[in-house]
């Protein structure tokens, strides 16, 4: 009684490597054969099911339960169930500015969030206040963490929620807070991706997060409990009080950025020929100027300056022209509480000088472009120095010959210390 | 039971056999009762059973325990069943609820009641039974059991015993033929691999359009016609 | 040991199979149903049994006879039923009835 | 068991008393030693079959889940019993009692160790079979007082499957009958003594050198009616390793898998056709009795096939016991009721692996197996076993001078008639299963279908 099986093996190499065919033909079994052969089979998955546990794919016995709540499947690093948020495991700072991009995608709008804003002044700051998702109607799509610029919500392998309390499905910030280093755990290679732009992006956010605003709520009496301990430690410094924001830290700025702009200009291949990155760089460095001015005549708030090194050039002088055009709208709509800047707070069209100077550059050549930003830049030195300070005069030198890059440093260099001279006389004069 | 024996264990004995010949002489007659006059005659077969087992029962007490156990065996288990079957393939739907007994079963009543009352009864009572003597005590009588009854099978009945073998073959035999007498007007049900043979052997008869000998076609048609006739 | 030819006397058992009888008998001639009538026909061959089985065992205990004829009885009751369950499917099938008084064809 | 009571309590009551309690007392014990193994059956059968799955079955309550089929039982207490308005009250109701109360009975007879034998009955065979027959009546009652299509369906499936595999199952069993001489269960394992194939015929040569450690008394069995004689016994002269036996036994216990409505031949409770069959309008405690009834069905065709074929409580070891003597019976009889007890768990064992292992059958496959292989299988056997016992205990008398075997030794008739009815049952065997594997031809009228179509 014996089980003749014509076997022919076919062997064929496809794009997922070699493929075995066997073709085991008709078996030809005598009559209870075929009924035995399926006992012993059983019998195997029997025998083995005592002793083993399914492992391998390639296993082909052996118990292949899992129990579930002692005993769990490692998750992929892909599996998403409920978003949740990040934040600094050292700093606590949240990685969520509230640009509501999850917000607006949400294909169920289970999210809903609040922007947090500067007690002191009431402005807006790139932080989150609250946030909320409510997991009840969470359809795990995952889009809000796709969409999110700063790495900020993320979804989560947690999955055990069930409950007879609906409302307690819907989350607020705390709840929702995890440590960067949760997230890391459970996916690694995810967030070895986007850690470092996002921490560049965090140390950017961070600077313009007044006090513990953006703070995560965990992390609050810690984080406090840190720096008055470093207060106690070294008290001469005393960085990062907004009254401060002294004029030598916004000219420390300045020319920062303004280095960081001649790097971005000297990267370029071809500096001389190719004029558009130059030109650009230089605007940048311009309205930087025009910024830094801004502030240091006595805005007096907050360090906005945001953190666009790591941006492409000309993305970032788009982005700074605007900002700088921001900022001296708001400055011009909150009355202007330094004296010397009544008149271009008056005219609107005055009172946008940086912005005014950005697109008429474009078709300049790259020197021109550079002196018109030193200009304009010292102008506005200037016109902050309401006391009509004389060293404005020598933020305007022609240096029509130099090659634009030094130009652009030049302007940045004026432009600070046009700041800096504005600053000390407020200063002064305030004194 | 050993040989312990004492007065009141025959008394009390002979008391419980009596009894219980009482209970099973009831569940007999009042199932046999139900079974003739309930209406519905599923329950009237399964009162019947009842009522078998009672007469096994019956057997049992008797000491004919072979009897007793072949009673359930072939009424219970095959003939109950059987009755069983036959209802609910031949399920009067509309009729199963009319009257179930004949228009005129009074008559039907008086025959049997006085059969009973008038013939078995007086007949039974009055006549003198010559009961053997009974065996002496300590001495269990002998009773014919199972082996007693094989052994006649083989030797003094051999003839009836293999009579009842050819009448019960007969009766299956026959049973099957008047029960599945329809299943042959039945038209076969294909399978789909006869169904797809079949249209292929259709379309092959069609294609060769080419026309047989004459002859051969004759003989085929008169074939076919002598089989139709 | 006790047994029943002590405890019961032979004219009760004998009683009761002629009662069981005439039940029977009642049931075969008042039904209409045909297997009503088969069911009274096999509550008389059971009462036929008993009566056998109590003569083998009052009067002849150590003769087979009783017994004997009492398992053909029940073999005839089988092939009856058998038999007879067959013709009432046949009949049923080819009349849609089981109703003895409508089955009248050869009726003159 | 009458006796243990009347020593103990023998002056305070009266001797009936006595009488009836004893048989109350062994009713109970059998009883809950059947319900006892019900329980287990049933956590095994889930374990087991889940292990066969490469699953690991009920483990949370209790240890290694053993109190699930307790707390199977609270939810059949607890759950609301249903009757459909339509059903036929009485009979719904009484259907699963009368499915039960015949598979309880059957456990009267078995005897389960040497010397706990609650009832000799002397027709124990046929009654186990016509009581294991009735339950179809419960069966029927619960189909039709259902009043619903499947549970019809499934009655009449049930039925007609338990009646027909009821012909291989006691043509099985007669070759016990004609080998044991009798239809008393208690004398079976009895007869099983002895060593595997040559049984008891092994005799010792002179009385006063044998051990009774390994020879012992053989008063009945088929070799030697008349007188005891010692043998060698070590337990295992089962039938089932003769080949008359091994066959009766396949065919025995391949009719009582579908008496059973074992996996295979399921069809009654087809819950993939029919929902449950029969029990598809019982919940509650109903559907639990028929549930109970199933498997001491199966434990009861267990026992009986382990009586009949596999020695019963026969072992190696218990005669060896029983002859020290003395409080060493009562050891051997504990020894023996285990060895029937592991008996049924074996095959209880190989039931669950056949429903691990097959699909179910059609139900014309399930007619062709039994009348067209099991019932001639069988009805060879029982040739096979006459011939057996003639070849081994006739004389040459009996046989009318045919055949002459009284010079030969017992184990060289034994011997014989083992390799006769081998040969005869291995021919047939290979006969009737050839003749049922023939393929079948594809028959039909075409000039009637092509005129059809």
């Amino acid at each position: 009684m014996t089980t003749e099986i014509q076997t022919e093996t076919t062997e064929a190499q496809t794009t997922r490597g070699k493929v075995y065919v066997i073709d085991r033909g008709r078996t030809k079994l005598r009559a209870g054969q075929g009924l035995l052969t399926g006992l012993e089979v059983v019998f195997r998955h029997f025998r083995d099911a005592l002793t083993r546990k399914l492992e391998k794919p390639s296993q082909q016995t052996g118990v292949f339960t899992v129990q579930y709540p002692e005993e769990r499947l490692k998750l992929p690093e892909a599996f998403r169930n409920f978003p949740i948020l990040l934040y600094d495991d050292e700093t606590g700072q949240e990685l969520c500015t509230s640009c509501f991009q999850c917000q607006r995608i949400c294909p169920p709008q289970v999210i809903h969030m609040t922007q947090a804003r500067d007690p002191a002044t009431g402005k807006p700051v790139p932080a989150v206040a609250e946030f909320l998702i409510e997991y009840d109607a969470c359809m795990s799509c995952g889009l809000c963490a796709e969409v999110c610029p700063f790495d900020a919500i993320k979804m989560d392998h947690e999955f055990e929620y069930s409950t007879d309390v609906h409302g307690g499905l819907t989350l607020n910030k705390e709840a929702l807070n995890r440590p960067i280093s949760y997230y890391e755990k459970i996916a690694p290679t995810f967030w070895a991706e986007v850690k470092d732009s996002a921490m560049k992006k965090l140390q950017g956010n961070m600077k313009r997060r007044p006090d513990l605003i953006g703070v995560a709520p965990q992390m609050v009496e810690k984080i406090r409990a840190q720096r008055a301990a470093a207060a106690a430690q070294a008290p001469s410094p005393t960085p990062a009080t907004p009254e401060a924001a002294p004029a030598d830290k916004a000219a420390r700025l300045a020319a920062a950025r303004a280095r960081a702009a001649e790097k971005a200009a000297e990267a370029t291949p071809e500096p001389a020929p190719d004029s558009a990155p130059i030109d650009k760089a230089a605007r940048l460095a311009a309205i930087r100027a025009a910024n830094a001015a801004k502030k240091a005549e006595g805005a007096a708030d907050e360090v906005a300056a945001p953190a666009t090194d790591s941006a492409p050039t000309d993305k970032a002088a788009r982005l700074a022209a605007i900002r700088a055009a921001n900022a001296a709208k708001k400055a011009a709509a909150e009355g202007a509480p330094a004296a010397g800047s009544a008149d271009f707070a008056s005219t609107p069209s005055d009172a946008a000088p940086a912005a005014d100077a950005a697109p008429p550059a474009s078709g300049m050549p790259a020197d021109k472009a550079a002196r018109l930003a030193a200009i304009r830049a010292a102008d506005a030195a200037k016109k902050a120095a309401a006391e009509g300070a004389a060293p404005a005069s020598d933020a305007a030198p022609p240096a029509s010959g130099m090659p634009a890059d030094k130009a652009a440093r030049l302007a940045a260099i004026r432009a600070a210390n046009a700041a800096k001279k504005a600053a000390a006389q407020r200063d002064g004069s305030e004194e | 039971m050993g040989q312990y024996q004492s007065p009141c264990l025959v008394l009390c004995m002979n008391t419980l056999i009596t009894v219980l010949f009482l209970i099973f002489a009831a569940l007999i007659l009042t199932s046999a009762i139900m079974t003739v006059t309930v209406k519905n005659i599923v329950h009237a077969a399964l009162w019947l059973i009842s009522s078998f087992f009672g007469v096994g029962a019956l057997y049992l007490l008797m000491e004919a325990e072979f009897l007793g156990v072949a009673q359930v065996l072939i009424y219970v288990g095959a003939v109950s069943i059987l009755i069983l079957f036959a209802i609910m393939l031949t399920r009067d739907l509309e009729g199963s609820q009319n009257r179930q007994l004949t228009p005129r079963w009074w008559i039907a009543l008086i025959v049997p009641a006085a059969l009973f009352g008038l013939l078995i009864v007086p007949t039974v009572m009055t006549h003198a039974w010559q009961l053997p003597p009974p065996p002496p005590a300590g001495q269990p009588p002998a009773i014919s059991g199972a082996q007693q009854i094989g052994t006649a099978f083989m030797r003094e009945y051999f003839l009836p015993f293999q009579v009842a073998a050819i009448l019960l073959t007969v009766a299956m035999i026959g049973a099957i033929v008047i029960a599945f007498e329809e299943r042959e007007r039945r038209r076969r049900v294909l399978t789909l691999v006869e169904q797809v043979r079949l249209r292929q052997r259709q379309q092959q008869r069609q294609q060769p359009a080419p026309r047989p000998e004459p002859a051969a076609t004759a003989v085929q048609t008169s074939e076919a016609t002598g089989g139709e006739t | 040991m006790p047994s029943m030819t002590e405890a019961v006397p032979l004219p009760w058992v004998l009683t009761l199979a002629g009662a069981l009888f005439c039940v029977g008998l009642f049931g075969a001639l008042s039904r209409r149903n045909t297997v009503g009538i088969l069911l009274g026909i096999e509550l008389m061959l059971n009462a036929v049994n008993i009566n056998l089985i109590a003569f083998w065992r009052y009067l002849e205990p150590n003769v087979v006879a009783g017994q004997t004829f009492a398992l053909f009885v029940i073999t005839v009751a089988a092939a009856e039923a058998a038999v007879g369950l067959a013709m009432i499917i046949a009949i049923y099938r080819a009349r849609q009835t089981v109703n003895a008084d409508e089955v009248d064809s050869l009726r003159g | 068991m009458t006796d243990i009571l009347r020593s103990w309590i023998g002056g305070a009551l009266p001797d009936w008393l006595i009488v009836l309690i004893a048989y109350l007392l062994v009713t109970t014990i059998v009883l809950f030693y059947a319900v006892g193994n019900f329980i287990m059956m049933v956590w095994a059968e889930r374990r087991v079959v889940a292990r066969m799955q490469d699953r690991l079955g009920p483990n949370r309550v209790g240890p290694a889940g053993l109190l699930q089929p307790i707390a199977d039982a609270v939810k059949m207490f607890t759950k609301e019993d249903i009757v459909p308005r339509n059903a036929d009250r009485w009979v719904h109701l009484l259907a699963p009692i009368v499915a039960l109360a015949p598979v309880a009975m059957m456990l009267a007879v078995i005897p389960w160790g040497r010397g706990w034998e609650p009832v000799d009955l002397n027709v124990a065979l046929l009654y186990m079979v016509a009581v294991s027959a009735v339950s179809g009546v419960g069966l029927m009652m619960a189909g039709w007082g259902s009043n619903n299509k499947f549970a019809l369906l499934g009655a009449m499936r049930a039925v007609a499957q338990l009646v027909s595999y009821e012909i291989p199952a006691v043509t099985a069993l007669l070759t016990v009958v004609i080998l044991a001489g009798g239809m008393s269960l208690l004398e079976l394992p009895y007869m099983q003594a002895g060593v595997p194939i040559m049984g008891a015929t092994i005799l010792c040569g002179d009385p006063a050198g044998c051990s009774p450690l390994l020879y012992s008394t053989i008063t009945s069995f088929p070799g030697s009616p008349n007188e005891p004689v010692q043998a060698l016994d070590l337990g295992l002269g089962w039938w089932v390793f003769t080949p008359v036996g091994f066959l009766g036994f396949l065919v025995f216990f391949i009719a009582a898998l579908a008496e059973g409505e074992r996996t295979p031949f399921d069809i009654p409770e087809a819950d993939s056709e029919i929902v449950a069959g029969y029990m598809t309008e019982y919940s509650g405690m109903k559907f639990a009795t028929f549930y109970i009834a199933q498997y001491i069905l199966n434990f009861a065709l267990s026992a009986l096939a382990a009586t009949a074929f596999l020695g019963g409580w026969q072992g190696p070891g218990v005669a060896a016991l029983a002859n020290m003597g003395g409080p060493w019976v009562h050891v051997a009889a504990a020894l023996s009721a285990f060895y029937l007890l592991a008996k049924i768990w074996i095959l209880f064992f190989v039931m669950i692996w056949l429903r691990g292992a097959f699909p179910r059958l059609r139900v014309d496959q399930l007619m062709d197996f039994a009348w067209k292989l099991l019932l001639p299988l069988a009805l060879v056997n029982i040739v096979s076993a006459s011939l057996m016992v003639g070849l081994t205990q006739w004389t040459s008398a009996q046989w009318g001078g045919l055949i002459s075997l009284d010079g030969f030794a017992p184990w060289q008739r034994q011997l014989i008639a083992v390799l006769v009815t081998a040969i005869i049952n291995i021919a047939a065997a290979y006969w009737i299963l050839a003749i049922n594997q023939r393929p079948k031809q594809v028959e039909w009228d075409e000039e009637e279908l092509i005129a059809a179509s």
